[in-house]
């Protein structure tokens, strides 16, 4: 039920309904948030989230119209970007803490292990949830960092739910999670030994909201609108944490005990341009771009 | 007989139950990851409380049986066109098998960029993965018409229609009823993926949810769900077909003589 | 008028090749009753198959009517070998028996009527409601005669119809078959392995030769058209003509293939 | 001669129906067909092969044997013993409906992350069709035969291995037929998870890159792949049932 | 020795109810030629069936050597009146009738042997490649005759084995089955509607009344041990007895069940 892509249906009272594809986790707490505190209602945007597992099935909806503005990770909006999917940022969407130790994400190992430092990784078999993705490319920089050869890490895809058993079990020496995994491989006893999105960039810009080109072009008023209601739902985010372990029982269904534990992401308003252009060229590094290189400008607002 | 196996069928079930209940309680494995049969009841106690849990379930029942209906419709339909008609049997078979095999996950990007999030993904994939299902049986199903019998039609001078209504039909209804029961339980499967992955409303996302969440039980009572619905729906189609197929020797045989 | 000219049948599967018939040629009239007798084996069901449109021959012709036979003639009716079989399992025996009538258009009363009269006649009344199955072998049998003779048809195929009745309920079926004939002057082709039988019901009796398989002899029955099974069977003209029928199959068992060698 | 252009003639209509529709294409998701034969070409070389098809092959082809071999067994047990029948019947309906997707991380509990995860995966879901046509089949053996069999004293494995299996091959064959298609489905299915190589892994990665040409390359890769299975399948049935299809045709053709 | 006291079976189905046999009581010693006779749907294949231990009996008890029939006695072979559906489809002729065998451990030497003189006494020699269904009616019925001789078996029940062949290959047969019965000492309980062949094969014939079923009458033929189709059926004894059968079955048809009411 969509005009092609040029904003949502608008009704008489010149609200518009829009649809948001958004991946139910922590990340996008703040577009909830600012959904209750009537951020979009009160610039006449009509809200409706529509969730899916990832890219996959967020991007083609957004490019075709199907949702008007979409969550993803800039890794793969940077992938998009190199094969000209016609989409554009519109606004920051989360952001690394920037602080060794206290992130949304880390590598974890078992209490036990012998893997100390990112450095002890290689050769060893770590879990990220998709492959050729922000995981592996960052965790590789870790290592880097940490002095060691990234090009030995043996990385399988295990999806962030079952992390923390593949850990438990034996099966992988080491995950890459991000919360409320990271808080469940935690109270298992898990150890964390690298704070990958710290290690790859000082405040790194995780992921961004998109829309597609033909909506940026044809409807700017609603977009700029859209920014202004995220940003101020993301300043609001950052500002009120309570509030956000409160949003979050909302729509997922962490428990209530990992929800006062859990360590929340930055959401600051502005994307990180420099922390894009790192993860351009780690990807790049990575050859995750099939030997092209993302137009950052291009994608960025 | 019918009470009997009735009881006998719900033992299998606690069987299943006591069987999750030991395994996490003795230890041989980890109740974060597998929680017993109770505290998997206590979950699904909480959510069956809950509208949203049966709207998802009302979601999930109404994509599968409207994809169901025209999976099976249109199996029925094509499956005894082709069957019946040598020459078409033979000009399709390949395309058939070329396209049989491409997994309805593939046509995910599909069905988002054409439906989004709408019923019409699911019953996209859903339409998409059970037609096979009923089309092959029906095939087989027509293959199996006892030559005798297809000859006495024939001798009487039947008309297409009616060897079909009167012969080739009450023949493959066996195979067709195999094949809507795979049909049935496939969209199901594939009603439940569907709003797995793109997130269409149903008991799928929410299964999607309560495992982003690390709600290990929840997910195993939405899962015990979905398999108990599974069981609901062989329950109808075992009544429905015992009524229709008492005719047929694998029905026949079931009254000890 | 059924003609059959040198008609021939070789059916081929991998590497066995049987010539089931090797050169056919006879006509029955219309309103003919003829009985087809002949070894085991030697190609009668074959010889129906073809005539009622259900086998394409290998070489030679049917013509009905003067119309060459491609597919299943209208008014024709048959009786198969395989009865059991020829019996849908999914169908009461009356739905059976009323089945073909409703393809002829038959109005629903006279459906009705025929069916009853039908199973009447072969003795199945009350077991209208029953499964093919859940019936005895003769009784599964006298189901498919009378199929075909609520059909009333114009042509009439049976082959071995009576095989697996007692011979009370055979002698009732033969009169059966003779009044039906009579009544509605069917042409009546009727293959069976008795010989009695076969000279009893026949107009004439034609005997085929063991595979592969010609005509080896045929004999015109000069009993009464109107026969009994005390009367006609004592007729010492009987007696004669079954002998006849009796040593020139013997004879085809002996000597096969009219032309000489076997396959 | 004719049956090549039957096998033939349809799907060549189709691909330059689909060849002709999609040329001037500005769709990014459904790109010009030229663009993917032009990148079916570029993506399956022979490396590509040895990397990500033959580590896929193995993996269905053991988890399609698996299935059938359990399938076959389980089905025979369950079709003739009216009171298992009645007591596993539940609870294989209940893990019939169980989308494999979800089942994924119960089974790499037990059986890790590894090759054995995804055939166990892929007969999971290719189990049901052999299992449930072997019921049916056995269920429907013509009384007569099993009769005569019983009163030849044909008993035991002689009476499965002789009388009960060929009376019910038929529709056991419909039943691996139809689980050929699903265990190359599920082959894609567990691929998705945990995996690092392989024909489903590919094609999820084309996916989630954005390479929609690939992708789609990918698709009809898999396209081929059942096509030719199939085939090989279908040769094996006619060999198997070669007395079916003859008893069938029989009375038809000659 | 084959006892049978009170037999009773009753056909349960939805609504139906067929009372098949009400009260059959009779022996037969070991190694004896016992025929039956009756009218179509009497209960003769339900009688047999329940002999088989095939079917269950509503009452009464089957004993064969003193021991309570429950399942399948060992040695025990039958020819089934729905020959084609006995035969499997899927083998050939030669591994139709070998599989018994087999189940019997008897060496595949001697198998060969005695698939091939079964086959060669019931006239099928040249087919044993050959599957079933390419076969004839009464081709088929041979091969079901062949599996059960070739089977040796210590007790034979035939379910009208020869209702599907030629007059002369009847004859045959029935000497075939005579042969057996004299060299191995077989008991044979035969079931037939034709009264010449029940007077000829038989040392008795058991007569049963219509359904519901009862023992209406038996004779004992005392007809020479020696018998052959020509002297045999010439004896005016042989005549007497025939008639005397036909008698019986004209009368059971007319006054069925031996108590008294019909279900
Ligand atoms: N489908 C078939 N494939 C191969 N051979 C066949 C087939 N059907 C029949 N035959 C062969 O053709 C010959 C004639 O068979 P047919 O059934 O016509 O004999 P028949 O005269 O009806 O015999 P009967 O009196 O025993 O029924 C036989 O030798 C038989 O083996
Ligand atoms: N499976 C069944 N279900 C219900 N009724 C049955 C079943 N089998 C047989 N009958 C009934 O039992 C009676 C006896 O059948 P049976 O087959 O024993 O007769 P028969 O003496 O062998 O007859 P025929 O000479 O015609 O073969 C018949 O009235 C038949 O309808
Ligand atoms: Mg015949
Ligand atoms: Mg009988």
């Amino acid at each position: 039920g969509s005009d092609g892509g040029s904003g949502g249906d608008t009704d008489a009272g010149g609200v518009d309904q829009v649809k948001v594809g958004v991946i139910p986790i922590v990340d996008v707490a703040p577009i909830y948030l600012g959904q209750q505190k009537g951020f979009f209602k009160s610039r006449n945007i009509e809200l409706t989230m529509e969730s899916g597992q990832g890219g996959a099935a967020i991007v083609p909806g957004v490019v075709s119209g199907q949702f008007q503005f979409g969550f993803s990770n800039f890794t793969s909006l940077l992938i998009a970007q190199t094969k000209n999917v016609p989409i554009k940022t519109v606004a920051n969407g989360v952001a690394s803490t920037g602080e060794q130790g206290k992130d949304f994400g880390a590598v974890m190992v078992k209490a036990d292990s012998p893997i100390r430092t990112a450095a002890d990784l290689v050769g060893k078999k770590v879990s990220v949830n998709t492959l050729k993705n922000i995981g592996d490319t960052t965790v590789r920089e870790s290592v880097r960092k940490a002095g060691g050869d990234p090009k030995n890490i043996n990385f399988v895809e295990v999806p962030f739910a079952n992390a923390p058993a593949a850990l438990e079990e034996g099966q992988v020496d080491a995950v890459w999670v991000v919360e409320p995994s990271l808080t469940q491989v935690k109270a298992a006893g898990g150890r964390m030994v690298a704070s990958n999105y710290v290690d790859a960039a000082p405040n790194l810009s995780v992921a961004a909201y998109f829309t597609s080109a033909k909506l940026a072009g044809e409807d700017a008023d609603l977009v700029k609108r859209f920014t202004e209601a995220i940003n101020e739902s993301l300043t609001y985010a950052d500002g009120h944490p309570d509030e956000v372990r409160g949003v979050l029982g909302s729509y997922t269904k962490i428990d209530e005990k990992t929800r006062a534990e859990l360590t929340l992401p930055k959401w600051p308003t502005e994307i990180n341009k420099e922390s894009v252009d790192t993860l351009a060229k780690l990807g790049g590094q990575d050859g995750i771009f099939d030997g092209a290189t993302p137009d950052v400008a291009k994608l960025l607002p | 007989m019918t009470r009997g196996a009735g009881l006998l069928g719900v033992a299998g079930l606690a069987g299943l139950l006591v069987l999750v209940e030991a395994l996490p309680r003795l230890g041989l494995v980890n109740d974060d990851y597998l929680p017993p049969t109770s505290r998997i009841a206590a979950a699904l106690g909480d959510e069956l409380v809950t509208g949203e849990f049966w709207r998802a379930v009302g979601d999930t029942l109404t994509g599968w049986a409207i994809g169901l209906l025209i999976a099976v419709a249109a199996g029925v339909v094509v499956g005894i066109l082709i069957g019946a008609v040598p020459v078409l049997r033979a000009a399709t078979a390949s395309t058939i098998e070329f396209l049989r095999p491409i997994p309805s996950v593939a046509l995910i990007p599909l069905a988002v960029l054409l439906y989004g999030t709408d019923l019409g993904s699911t019953l996209l994939l859903v339409v998409y993965a059970a037609f096979w299902q009923v089309l092959v049986q029906v095939l087989y199903g027509v293959a199996d018409v006892d030559p005798i019998a297809d000859e006495t039609a024939r001798s009487f001078r039947f008309g297409p229609w009616a060897r079909v209504r009167y012969v080739l039909w009450p023949t493959a209804l066996p195979y067709v009823f195999t094949g809507v029961r795979l049909a049935a339980s496939v969209a199901l499967v594939l009603a439940v993926t569907a709003e797995l992955v793109i997130g269409a409303p149903g008991l799928g996302k929410s299964i999607a949810v309560a495992q982003t969440s690390g709600a290990v039980p929840l997910m195993y009572a939405l899962i015990a769900v979905t398999g108990l619905l599974g069981v609901g729906i062989n329950l109808a189609a075992r009544v429905f077909e015992r009524r229709s197929l008492a005719w047929h020797q694998s029905v026949r045989g079931e009254v000890p003589a | 008028m059924l003609e059959v000219s040198s008609l021939n049948k070789v059916y081929r599967s991998g590497a066995r090749e049987v010539e089931a018939l090797r050169d056919l040629t006879f006509t029955v009239d219309s309103g003919e009753l003829v009985c087809l007798v002949g070894p085991s084996g030697c190609g009668k069901t074959t010889l129906l198959r073809c005539i009622a449109g259900l086998l394409e021959p290998s070489g030679g012709k049917v013509r009905l009517d003067g119309r060459e036979v491609s597919g299943p003639p209208p008014g024709l009716a048959m009786v198969f070998q395989e009865y059991g079989r020829s019996l849908f399992p999914w169908m009461s025996v009356r739905d059976n028996v009323e089945l073909p009538l409703k393809q002829k258009k038959i109005t629903r009363h006279r459906r009705a009527t025929l069916v009853e009269q039908a199973l009447d006649a072969v003795g199945l009344a009350g077991t209208e409601s029953a499964y093919p199955w859940q019936l005895s072998g003769g009784m599964q049998q006298r189901v498919a005669i009378a199929r075909a003779v609520a059909y009333e048809p114009s042509t009439l195929l049976m082959d071995e119809p009576f095989a697996a009745v007692d011979a009370q309920t055979r002698a009732d079926l033969e009169d059966l078959v003779r009044a039906l004939w009579q009544r509605l002057e069917v042409t009546v082709l009727f293959i069976t392995h008795d010989i009695d039988e076969a000279v009893y019901l026949g107009q004439r009796v034609l005997m085929l030769s063991s595979s592969p398989t010609v005509v080896q002899d045929e004999i015109t029955v000069d009993l009464p058209a109107a026969r009994d099974q005390l009367h006609t069977r004592a007729d010492p003209r009987f007696t004669e003509l079954r002998t006849h029928v009796y040593e020139q199959i013997q004879a085809a068992k002996l000597q096969p293939g009219g032309a000489g060698a076997s396959s | 001669m004719k049956r090549v252009a039957y096998v033939l003639g349809l799907p060549v209509v189709l691909f330059a129906a689909w060849y002709l529709l999609s040329a001037g294409s500005e769709s990014f998701y459904a790109p010009p067909l030229s663009k993917i034969l032009e990148s079916f070409g570029k993506t399956w070389t022979l490396d590509r092969f040895t990397a990500d098809v033959v580590p896929s092959l193995l993996r269905l082809t053991a988890g399609y044997a698996v299935a059938a071999v359990l399938g076959v067994a389980v089905g025979v047990t369950v079709g003739l013993n009216r009171w298992v029948r009645a007591t596993v019947e539940p609870v294989l309906e209940f893990f019939r409906a169980v989308p494999p997707p979800v089942l994924v991380p119960v089974i790499i509990l037990f059986a890790g992350i590894g090759d054995g995860m995804k055939v166990i995966v892929i007969a999971f879901g290719c189990v049901w069709p052999v299992l449930l046509n072997t019921v049916e089949g056995v269920r429907a053996v013509d009384s007569i035969q099993i009769d005569t069999a019983r009163a030849y004293g044909i008993s035991g494995p002689a009476r499965i291995g002789r009388v009960i299996l060929p009376a019910a091959s038929p529709q056991i064959a419909a039943g691996l037929r139809q689980a050929l298609s699903i265990a190359i489905i599920l082959m894609v299915i567990s691929e998705m998870f945990a995996a690092s190589n392989g024909l489903g892994f590919t094609i999820v990665q084309f996916q989630r890159s954005f390479a929609i040409p690939e992708m789609w390359s990918g698709i009809i890769l898999l396209g081929l792949l059942g096509f030719v299975l199939s085939l090989l399948f279908r040769l094996a049935e006619g060999r198997a049932l070669r007395w079916y299809h003859g008893l069938r045709e029989a009375q038809r053709r000659s």
